[in-house]
């Protein structure tokens, strides 16, 4: 029987320290064996646990899309047990990976749609993974307008800055990068938080759906922004985080009400949220 | 003891009404047998729920900790004890408490009267004329009520409350001749390995659901070195060493707070006699440092103090 | 479905052949309470119990057991890589288990043994287990199975129920598991009419003696987020001190934690029970708790049996009525209590 | 077994009896080497928790020592100490560990001599009770 509790081992191909803070790190994942990678099937917005024995597992969304081929990425924040001492492993180590879980953003509706993206701090993983999947080359028509407001304290605290400048560059991409403050003379993209930048540059409702992820003071604040652009909630998409241990909807701890976020989620939309208790 | 149900209502009712307290904490009816169950009166409509005998073991102490409102609180000896703890330690404000001192019988051992009916199941306790009588389907049998105290109210040396406002009753005489470490000195006899293995029974049944620690008025730290993972000192299973790990750290944690109040023993799922641990050190801290927790408001617990002449025998 | 009689005398013969067969499991007393074991001996099992302190879904769900083990050592090549600790998965028999109990088993299939996903270590002992029950004749105060959904005589979750009909047992195969397993009974005899009426009786007396407690479906029919926000929680959940007793002792709590432990140059991960009673079940590494107050937590674990659960699997609630919580709370909160409020017409938050 | 020797985890305070040691190596005087220090602000500073941690981990004995009464660089923490250490040891005895595996003793900066002597009982009286046998955390034995 599988047994959807034992990783599959991987190496770690290269770690990228993306924020000055050192806090956030990007690790690169080569499957050691073939085999597993082929059953490592996803899509942009699901998760998978990243485990370290003897150390423990930590559910970290996914940073890569699947059109990227041959290796998985995961940037993780140092929180806790299992993310410090993640923090601390070198490249060339083996750890584990078991996934992918949970849903992934609707894909099949948001095809044919524009597709509004906000994201805040360290909540841009499965984001990224969304844009350079929507992105590629063989995926781009298949959506309309693609808009992104990505927003971090300084400049640097934002994820992925090089491929962040790439998009800049880019036509078929609309870019709103911002941070908070800054003293930096160079900074040439917007100054402002996410709920102001996101008003201004007034993203249009029509034909649209909007997925947001950040922290929940940003979400906050930017939802009744998207109310007033026009935004029904059935159209506004967020991923939550939850404590898991599983990952596969048994151990029971990440439910709110009758879901488990591990398993249903951890992508709902605002109009489901607003179905379960306010617990998370 | 009769009585005092009437007289904890009456007070509860005036203190509510004039104000003077936001809740009344007591204890009402139980669903099951030997049970009562920690009550909550917020308006003087809701304090006819409130009742005393028996079986009003659990200590009401536990759930000041943290509160911000201003309680009426029943408290017989031990729980009047872990207000005094709850002072000392700053967990409360002597001025938000209202004691409703009741002067304490002992309460009643369900568990042993339990086991002597043999399987034939206990559905009504009256308690009358110092005497316990329960009956069940097609059978009504009496006991004597000394004799089937808890435990640690059969060798309890105060039950009147040591802090009050008023009392609800008239106050008990307090036993004098009990020797209180017989069970311990026993222990002490025994040989290392011994000793290792006496605990080791003890603890056995085990199921780390840490209800001792959760009935424990003096268990409130935020968070627990249960629950610490960096480092993580104990793990988390039912490995005989991890359990010995907590059950040995939990009880250290208690010396000198400890009031031997038996909440722990009480609320154990499995029936195990975790005292064991406790009354040792309460006894060497009576022995060394002449102190007993929670009878003085004004003197500090042993382990935040010290003393120039204190024994140091034991170091080299 | 086939039946038998086996006489009391001979029943001791037929327990020694069929431990020889295969491991047995029952209830055993130990110290002062029964608790499922396996049997070492005939004579170990004690039919005459209430019922066992703890659940019995330690059977297949232990507290703590391993998952997996690895070896830490520098220079193993496979050094932290998992690898499956190998269990004893052969066939066995649980005997005397109360039928409350072996329905709680079916009612945790549904988390784990899902479409999607299987529990392999649950799903492999629920594969290899044969459950013969114990009916209840004489069922406790605290049951009150018969007010969700089972009975002291449910046959739903056994592959065998056992009667006591007094100088012998009356047993009765409902399926296939359990036709193989009264096959493989010596002495069995065939039941006369006056067995079979005592049991009839008996049953009818049981479930006569235990009634209706509360509505179930009033508690479906409630909306959720009206049982949710009800305004009785408060009361509830006041004498609540937070200990895992309720839910260690109750059949259908399956929730659990995975902890890895390091020995040396190796190390294990182990899964054990968890509780949703404990603040640190749900707290996130950023130190936000979506539940960490008590009132969530009391909260979550009722509405988690009588509510969510309905919802969720769309039928059952998640409770067996075998009373062990409402016998070992150690202050007294008691579900019957709870249920009743949520059941209660108007929930509606004040 | 004759070839066994016990690990010793000491903690020592870090302005008399880790000097203490210091002070012992540059008088040239012999101690056992199964001492392992680690070196702690005041004795205060040792939480119980300490204590059974070395034991869990396979210590075989655990040694505490401090400045002397009165001499505490932050005036009280070794006094402190001194009730938490008494209660703990007796403790830990009373429980089945035996006697002679935790030891507490006063040293001072300057007393190089008495750290030797008080190593070498502390090794001596290990030694003589044998390999520990109880509070080690092994493999978990669970199902």
């Amino acid at each position: 029987m599988n047994n959807p509790y034992l990783p599959y081992p991987v190496r770690i191909e290269s770690i990228v320290t993306e924020t000055e803070d050192h806090n956030q790190k990007t690790f690169k994942l080569v499957f050691l064996r073939p085999e597993d990678e082929a059953k490592f099937v996803y899509m942009p917005g699901q998760f998978a646990e990243l485990s370290v024995a003897g150390v423990g597992e930590v559910p970290i969304g996914i940073a890569t899309s699947p059109t990227e081929k041959g290796f998985i990425s995961f940037t993780v924040n140092k929180v806790g047990k299992v993310t410090s001492h993640l923090h601390n492993m070198e490249e060339g180590e083996i750890m584990g990976v078991r996934g992918p879980m949970g849903n992934s953003f609707p894909w099949d509706v948001l095809e044919g749609k524009n597709v509004v993206i906000i994201g805040g701090g360290f909540a841009f993983t499965t984001l990224r993974s969304s844009i350079v999947y929507m992105l590629h080359p063989e995926n781009r028509s298949r959506f309309g307008d693609i808009t992104v407001v990505y927003g971090a304290r300084s400049p640097g605290l934002l994820l992925y800055k090089e491929e962040l400048a790439a998009w800049e560059r880019r036509e078929d991409i609309r870019m709103h990068i911002t941070v908070d403050a800054t003293t930096d003379p160079n900074w040439k993209y917007n100054v402002g938080f996410v709920p102001a930048v996101t008003k201004e540059k007034a993203p249009s409702a029509d034909n649209s759906y909007a997925i947001i992820c950040g922290p929940p003071i940003m979400i906050k604040f930017t939802l009744p922004v998207l109310t007033e652009l026009g935004f029904p909630p059935e159209r506004i998409i967020s991923s939550l985080e939850m404590r898991m241990k599983c990952g596969i909807g048994i151990c029971g701890r990440c439910n709110i009400g009758t879901e488990y976020v591990c398993k249903d989620g951890p992508v709902f939309t605002l109009a489901q949220l607003s179905r379960l208790p306010n617990e998370y | 003891m009769q009585g005092y149900t009437q007289r904890i209502r009456e007070a509860a009712k005036r203190l509510l009404a004039e104000k003077k307290v936001d809740v009344v904490m007591g204890f009402r009816k139980g669903t099951i047998p030997f049970m009562n169950e920690p009550f909550l009166a917020k308006s003087p409509e809701q304090v006819d729920q409130l009742l005393w005998d028996g079986n009003c073991g659990i200590n009401l102490a536990n759930y000041l900790s943290g509160r911000k409102d201003r309680i009426g609180i029943v408290a017989k000896g031990c729980d009047s004890r872990n207000i005094v703890v709850h002072l000392l330690e700053y967990q409360i404000k002597r001025e938000q408490l209202y004691i409703l001192g009741a002067p304490c019988h002992g309460m009643i051992d369900g568990r042993r009267i339990t086991e002597e009916l043999a399987g034939k199941e206990p559905l009504q306790v009256e308690e009358e004329n110092g005497r316990i009588r329960v009956s069940g389907k097609g059978f009504e049998e009496s006991f004597d009520r000394k004799q089937y105290l808890q435990e640690n109210c059969a060798i309890c040396m105060h039950r009147n409350p040591v802090v009050y406002d008023e009392l609800v009753g008239d106050l008990v005489e307090e036993q004098r001749d009990v020797d209180r470490y017989a069970d311990v000195r026993e222990v002490e006899g025994l040989s290392p390995e011994a000793k290792w293995k006496y605990f080791e029974d003890l603890i056995a049944p085990c199921i780390r659901c840490y209800a001792c620690r959760n009935a424990c008025p003096v268990c409130y730290c935020p968070t627990c070195f249960v629950d610490e993972s960096r480092p993580q000192w104990v793990g988390k299973t039912v490995d005989p060493t991890d359990t010995r790990t907590f059950h040995f750290l939990r009880a250290y944690h208690v010396a000198g707070r400890c009031t031997d109040c038996g909440a722990c023993e009480r609320a154990c799922p499995v029936g195990i006699k975790m005292r064991q641990f406790t009354k040792k050190l309460e006894k060497d801290i009576k022995e060394m440092y002449g102190y007993e927790a929670g009878v003085d408001p004004e003197s500090r617990p042993p382990l935040d103090t010290y003393r120039p002449d204190d024994p140091r025998d034991f170091a080299k | 479905m086939s039946e038998i009689y086996i006489a009391k005398d001979k029943f001791p013969s037929v327990l020694g052949q069929l431990m020889g067969k295969c491991p047995v499991f029952g209830p055993v007393l130990q110290g002062k309470f029964h608790e499922f074991g396996r049997l070492e001996r005939p004579e170990d099992v004690d039919l005459g119990y209430g019922n066992t302190r703890l659940s019995p879904k330690a059977l297949f769900h232990p507290q703590a057991e391993k998952m997996f083990d690895f070896s830490l050592s520098k220079g193993d090549p496979e050094a932290g890589i998992l690898k499956e600790t190998p269990k004893d998965f052969r066939p066995r028999v649980i005997l005397g288990i109360r039928p409350c109990d072996a329905r709680a088993f079916q009612l945790d299939d549904r988390n784990f043994d899902t479409d999607s996903v299987r529990d392999p270590w649950w799903v492999r002992r629920r594969e290899t287990t044969t459950l013969v029950g114990l009916a209840c004749n004489t069922p406790g105060s605290t049951c009150f199975c018969t007010s969700v959904g089972t009975g002291p005589f449910d046959k739903t979750g056994l592959d065998v129920l056992m009667v006591d009909v007094g100088e012998g047992y009356l047993f009765q195969a409902s399926t296939k598991k359990g036709e193989e397993f009264l096959a493989g009974l010596s002495a069995g005899e065939a039941v006369s009419g006056s067995v079979a009426e005592k049991a009839d009786a008996l049953k009818k007396g049981a479930e006569g003696s235990m009634g209706t407690q509360f509505s179930v479906d009033a508690i479906v029919q409630n909306p959720t987020l009206d049982l949710f926000n009800a305004a009785f929680w408060d009361e509830v959940q006041f004498s609540c001190i937070n200990c895992g007793t309720c839910t260690f002792v109750c059949p259908t709590c399956w929730c659990f934690d995975i902890q890895d432990e390091v020995y040396q140059e190796k190390g294990s991960r182990i899964r054990l029970w968890d509780s949703c009673m404990f603040p640190l079940f749900t707290f996130h590494g950023s130190g936000h708790n979506p539940r960490s107050q008590k009132l969530q937590r009391v909260r979550q674990r009722f509405m988690h049996k009588l509510k969510y659960y309905p919802e969720k699997y769309k039928g059952g609630v998640a409770c067996v009525g075998c009373g062990r919580c409402v016998r070992q709370c150690p202050v007294n909160i008691d579900i019957r209590h709870v249920a009743r409020l949520m059941s209660a017409s108007c929930v509606c938050p004040t | 077994m004759s070839q066994w020797e016990p690990k010793i985890v000491a903690f020592m305070c870090s302005w008399s009896s880790y000097p203490g040691a210091d002070y012992a190596g540059l008088s040239r005087l012999a101690y056992p080497p199964n001492i392992r220090i680690i070196k702690v602000p005041c004795a205060g500073r040792i939480n119980p928790k300490f204590i059974l941690s070395a034991l869990r981990q396979g210590a075989d004995g655990v040694w505490i020592s401090a400045c002397h009464p009165g001499d505490c660089h932050y005036m009280e923490g070794n006094l402190y100490a001194s009730r938490k250490f008494a209660l703990m040891k007796n403790f830990l005895e009373h429980t089945g560990i035996e006697p002679g595996r935790v030891h507490f003793s006063w040293v001072s900066a300057t007393e190089g001599h008495k750290f030797a002597q008080t190593a070498k009982e502390v090794v001596d009286s290990v030694k003589a009770l044998g390999p520990a046998r109880h509070m080690i955390k092994k493999e978990a034995e669970v199902a």
